[in-house]
């Protein structure tokens, strides 16, 4: 960029492209430098610069030091910052100076700008600027509560254009999740009291609150862990601020505590989610891989058998199942729901009529590579 | 064969730099044919070609080379070899120092021993020769010895001679 | 016409991203931090996470192989020349010679305090002390600047850059731009314009010039003397220059002839650590620079 | 172009060379001497260990996903066997390392000097930190694995050296961020003058399901998700004794309106000391490790976020101390001087973290369920 950037050197681009006309070999003829002479056309008529002078500018400063000032006064008109603003100042673009807070004007000096003079705006009449560097600003609040509490219920309801058009949309989508949430945990209460029928009304009640927020917790990738803690956490200070409303009293925070966490315990014990985030009786991680073997065997013996829905079989046997991690499902989709078998079942030794051929390209060996497969290896075949 | 003039013209612009008339218009569609050339002779003098060339080569355009892309293990092993030469060469480099240092420590300890014993050849040895130089036949090694190994019948020229001459 | 409208109207829209054409105030007040931490805040951005790699990680465009061949001419220092060098300059007992130093006034006038120092004597210019020879300060070869400066470029520019182009061929690296400095009426000479190209070699590019300049180039000049017993700069660094016809011997150009109809003569000014011309000169006989004439009297 | 081709060519040849593909099954023989010092110093997953030490085999990398991928990879040219012999040498730099490392330790059971051998111990952390920088497994762990939520038998916080590369790390970024933000916000004057900070603070809210992450410093936060108490991670970079080591956790608000003297004052939201992190990995203080450690005392309980409308962004700046002692106060009152509460104390702010709130729809609600009345409503233009 910097290297050819010189002026002459626009022509030799121009004349690469074609732009003008040859000009070095024009330029090349000159001997020397084109020197600029100037000669007298007129004659002299006294100077014209003389005689003429514009009104004052009105500079200087507009307020001294420890004058009162309110914001938006004017402390100081000048050219250039002859003076820099500093605390409480802003600067116009003209460099004029003018207050951001009422309060006291300063002229002072700042040791981290050793030569620049500063007008600053001093809160109170007796402080001084600058405020030490690591002390904590001076800050003013300034702003005014409403008495009136109607007025007051009017500007807290108040919305911008922008809160007031997008209200409906977020209070539709509210009301959708709190009606998805009620519908899970009644069917938590439903599935809790079939599991443990022995559980009261108001103890069914805290089980599945707490189940449903494990439960999210786990569904946002929580451990299992982290998201039974957080739950169990949630519900004491809860209890905590019922005690501190006064809405039970000591005695009745202890219990309750001592309930509840007999109850979590319980609830550890007897019951578990299944994959699909469903209550069931508790199972152990043993019992579940059992439970995927079965699932394993099972999915094989319809791959052996002859029907011509297999795929979607295995497909809804996988879906549809309830012991099966979200990466176990995938592995399972990967290696039984494929199209297309793995070159272990199903290579054919000739191509025939009972074969299909298909091609692939090998990069080891770098050519495409013809196989044929029995129709076995298809499983939408 | 029939294609639109931006295509055509960008066909031809890759060839070399075209003057600005001879950019095809954009009203009507030409027949490309490969091959052929499609403009007419070169308005751009010679000189004016060369300076191009020599812009063109003295640019960093297309010298860059691309950029490799390895994998997570190779950047770890390539990050190992290039560890691996630093602490050789800081190893080299730690080497030399120690050994220079050796030697200035030891020419010291020579002289200081020199004074005491005999001053009239630490006279002698401590004069500062400002006309010496390394001969000119001293050669930096290469990787192959020259046809002939070593001049043994050497004589060097007389230096005062030749700057007499002169 | 459209312009005039919106002016008219008072709807200037300013695309400049400067603050002062955007109507406010050029005052910068950098206000001072309350901690210790320096913030880079090329690292904080998204933009072009590969360049806040480390230089010397490949990911990084700006990564270059430090090693890419065998450095002989620097293994040539390392190995022979360093030791011989420290020998050579090697003087016992040896003591810190003051350099000339601008001289206090004599105080005979009150103007005196506030006046600049008088000249150091015998010199125009201050000169550095002479430091005693250890292992600490062996003379080494800093830099080689190539300064191709040609008077053919004032009547036409692409002279300056076919010179470039003939340094980044001899060097294999990039030149810069040189532009003439002020306006001479006498060589016709205007300041800012083109006028050739310069290149500092350091490291393995100066090596590789060292080695064709001294084995390829130097012996092929003819009734060629070498670097002259007086020149330098006083303080270790030494300069030459190669004419038009020179240049040619470089294999570079040599191999290509016909495509350099023209070639440039060049300065070359050869940087050095040593401390007298005297031991700079003894450094570059080490390279196979041939030295003639007798050194100064007085040189050390 | 030639390039290209000789890569081709050398791979076809590897191809045939290896059919029977050796290298790949071939055991790793290169092993760094601190191997067996601990498990972190080796890269679990064997396909990689391989791939890393002996080279990338005709299969390709297995950091690769897919097959195409992997078997269109081409490893540059010569890398392999620069690597064996860069290999030794960092191996038997290391080996020197660890003796004199061995030497240290002779020293430092020998020395009874209190000063000296706070000396010799950071000398040697140093030596051990040097030992194994180099080492490509160790950086291969480093780079390719979580470093915040990091499992211990691969990123070992308790090893100096992943202590040291995850300072950089930091230091490269999170570092400068969380102090610019504490400058740009004003947090650093207004609660406590400067801040030297020597450990990471992750914050996180555990009970809001959606912001379920660490927080950035300077993050604006609905109401509703601060409503219940944070989470903390505390991750030490200096070598301190973690079983012995007492910290303090203080959320201050120093922007709580103050009528009586148009001004600001400063509120403690939250404080916790006596906390006690066990050793350099597990350093997440959660309400589990609330509930459960019976040591921690809570210096005044969790007031959340709850701005009054049309006041100014509050910030909550959390302030993370070292306490030299044990620290049994219990506060009432939420006035509070940060300043002075430090100085009381002699505690040493080690880290921070930031963020910031400010009226929305949700407050009432929070407001409701912590008890607190109703907040006062100001004009919206300030006077």
């Amino acid at each position: 960029m910097a290297f050819w950037s010189a002026n002459r050197n626009v022509s030799v681009i121009k004349s690469a492209l074609g732009l003008a006309s040859n000009v070095f070999s024009k330029n090349s003829t000159l001997s020397g430098p084109i020197l600029q002479v100037r000669t007298a056309t007129k004659r002299a008529a006294g100077s014209r610069t003389n005689m003429k002078d514009s009104a004052g500018r009105h500079l200087g400063p507009k307020k001294n030091e420890g004058q009162q000032v309110e914001p938006g006064q004017i402390i100081m008109r000048q050219r250039g910052t002859k003076f820099f603003p500093g605390e409480n100042v802003g600067i116009g673009k003209d460099h004029t100076i003018f207050a951001l807070e009422p309060g006291f004007v300063r002229f002072y000096y700042d040791p981290f700008h050793p030569r620049r003079r500063f007008v600053g705006v001093a809160l109170d009449q007796e402080s001084r600027l600058p405020t030490p560097h690591f002390a904590p600003r001076a800050r003013r609040f300034g702003y005014v509560p409403i008495e009136d509490p109607k007025k007051a219920s009017i500007e807290e309801t108040h919305l911008n254009r922008k809160q007031y058009l997008a209200k409906p949309k977020l209070d539709e989508d509210l009301k959708f999740r709190e009606q998805k949430r009620a519908k899970t945990l009644s069917q938590y209460q439903k599935d809790l009291s079939q599991i443990i029928p022995e559980l009261e009304a108001e103890q069914l009640n805290i089980a599945s609150e707490h189940l449903l927020l494990v439960r999210n917790h786990l569904k946002n990738g929580s451990n299992d862990t982290e998201a039974r803690s957080t739950a169990i956490a949630v519900h004491i200070q809860n209890l905590k601020l019922s005690l501190r409303k006064r809405e039970i009293n000591d005695s009745e925070f202890k219990n309750s505590l001592d309930s509840y966490q007999n109850l979590i315990s319980r609830l550890e014990k007897e019951v578990s989610f299944d994959s699909k985030y469903n209550l069931i009786k508790f199972r152990s991680e043993e019992e579940r891989i059992t439970l995927v073997n079965e699932l394993r065997s099972t999915i094989e013996e319809v791959l052996k058998s002859n029907s011509k829905d297999k795929l979607q079989k295995v497909k809804d046997l996988i879906f549809n199942s309830t012991v099966l991690t979200l990466s176990e499902a995938v592995k399972f989709k990967r290696t039984f729901a494929k199209s297309v078998l793995p070159e272990s079942i199903g290579v054919s030794e000739s191509v025939g009529k009972n074969s299909i051929v298909t091609k692939r390209w090998n990069y080891t060996k770098q050519r495409v590579e013809v196989i044929a497969r029995t129709k076995e290896a298809f499983l939408s075949k | 064969m029939l294609r639109s003039s931006a295509k055509s013209s960008i066909q031809t612009l890759s060839r070399g730099f075209l003057s600005a008339e001879q950019i095809p218009s954009k009203s009507g569609p030409i027949q490309f044919v490969r091959g052929k050339r499609t403009k007419k002779v070169s308005s751009i003098s010679p000189q004016t070609q060369k300076i191009i060339t020599q812009l063109s080569v003295l640019s960093a355009r297309k010298k860059v080379p691309r950029v490799l892309k390895l994998s997570n293990e190779d950047l770890v092993r390539h990050d190992a070899v290039q560890r691996a030469w630093g602490v050789y060469q800081k190893d080299k480099r730690i080497k030399n120092k120690s050994d220079l240092a050796k030697q200035y420590e030891a020419m010291n300890n020579a002289m200081t021993d020199l004074k005491s014993t005999n001053r009239e050849l630490y006279d002698l040895a401590n004069v500062r020769e400002v006309n010496k130089k390394f001969p000119l036949e001293f050669r930096i090694p290469t990787h192959f010895p020259p046809n002939k190994v070593w001049y043994y019948d050497y004589v060097p020229k007389d230096e005062t001679k030749t700057t007499k001459e002169n | 016409m459209f312009s005039q409208k919106l002016v008219s109207q008072g709807n200037i829209r300013l695309f400049s991203t400067s603050s002062a054409a955007a109507g406010r105030v050029g005052c910068s007040l950098v206000k001072p931090v309350h901690h210790l931490i320096k913030i880079d805040k090329n690292k904080l951005s998204p933009r072009f996470p590969e360049l806040n790699l480390e230089k010397n990680d490949i990911r990084n465009p700006g990564f270059r192989p430090v090693a890419t061949h065998q450095d002989r001419v620097a293994e040539h220092y390392t190995n022979t020349l360093q030791s011989d060098l420290l020998l050579m300059n090697f003087q016992h007992n040896q003591r810190r010679k003051e350099g000339l130093k601008r001289r206090q006034w004599d105080g005979s006038s009150p103007n005196h305090p506030s006046r600049t120092l008088r000249k150091p004597k015998g010199s125009e210019v201050e000169t550095p002390d002479i430091k005693i020879y250890t292992d600490k300060n062996i003379p080494i070869i800093e830099s080689i600047t190539l300064n191709c400066y040609t008077k053919l470029a004032k009547d036409n520019a692409n002279h300056a850059i076919s010179a470039a182009l003939q340094l980044q061929q001899i060097t294999n690296c990039k030149p810069k731009p040189l532009h003439s400095r002020k306006d001479v009426i006498a060589w016709g000479v205007r300041r800012g314009w083109l006028m050739g190209a310069k290149v500092e070699l350091k490291g393995r590019p100066l090596s590789q010039f060292l080695s064709t300049l001294t084995e390829i180039v130097f012996p092929r000049i003819r009734e060629f003397k070498g670097l002259s017993s007086r020149a330098g700069d006083k303080t270790g660094n030494l300069s030459m220059g190669l004419t038009h016809e020179e240049i040619s011997f470089f294999p570079e150009i040599e191999s290509n002839q016909d495509q350099w109809s023209k070639t440039y003569g060049m300065h070359i000014n050869i940087k050095t650590t040593a401390q007298t011309d005297t031991e700079a000169r003894r450094l570059l006989s080490a390279y196979g620079f041939p030295i003639h004439g007798t050194e100064r009297k007085n040189a050390f | 172009m030639l390039r290209s081709q000789l890569l081709k060519f050398s791979k076809r040849f590897m191809a045939t060379a290896t059919q029977d593909s050796k290298k790949e099954l071939e055991e790793i023989t290169k092993s760094w001497a601190s191997n067996s010092k601990s498990d972190s110093f080796k890269i679990k997953y064997q396909q990689s260990r391989r791939a890393v030490l002996n080279g990338v085999g005709p299969y390709g990398p297995p950091s690769l996903r897919s097959r195409r991928a992997k078997l269109q990879y081409m490893s540059p040219l010569g890398l392999d066997e620069a690597f064996d012999s860069a290999y030794e040498i960092l191996k038997t730099k290391s080996n020197e390392t660890y003796k004199e490392i061995e030497e240290l330790d002779t020293k430092i059971s020998q020395t009874k000097n209190v000063n000296e051998l706070e000396e010799l111990n950071n000398l040697k952390n140093s030596k051990l930190v040097q030992a194994e920088i180099d080492n490509p497994e160790v950086r291969f762990n480093f780079t390719y694995h979580d470093k915040i939520n990091n499992d211990s038998s691969i990123i070992d916080y308790n090893e100096p050296v992943y202590r040291e590369l995850k300072k950089k790390h930091w230091e490269d970024y999170s570092q400068m961020l969380l102090m610019q933000r504490l400058e740009q916000l004003g947090a650093i004057p207004d609660t406590l003058p400067t801040l030297n900070p020597r450990a990471e603070i992750l914050v996180k809210f555990l009970n809001h399901t959606t912001i379920n992450r660490w927080i950035e410093p300077g993050k604006l936060l609905p109401t509703n998700a601060t409503s219940y108490p944070p989470s903390f991670k505390i991750q030490e970079y200096e070598n301190v004794d973690p079983k012995k080591q007492l910290y303090t956790v203080l959320v201050v608000n120093p922007d709580v309106p103050d009528l009586e003297n148009d001004s600001f004052k400063t509120y403690l939201h939250w404080g916790l000391s006596n906390i006690k992190l066990s050793n350099f990995n597990e350093n997440f203080i959660g309400p589990k490790q609330i509930l459960e450690n019976k040591e921690i005392n809570e210096i005044i309980d969790y007031l959340p976020p709850v701005p009054e409308k049309n006041i100014p962004t509050q910030r909550f700046i959390t302030w993370v101390f070292r306490q030299p002692e044990s620290i049994s106060i219990n506060l009432k009152n939420r006035d509070f001087d940060i300043r002075s509460f430090v100085e009381d104390h002699g505690l040493d702010a080690i880290g921070g973290h930031i963020w910031r709130s400010e009226w929305d729809s949700s407050v009432a609600k929070v407001r409701e369920l912590y008890g607190l009345p109703k907040g006062t409503v100001y004009h919206r233009v300030r006077k």
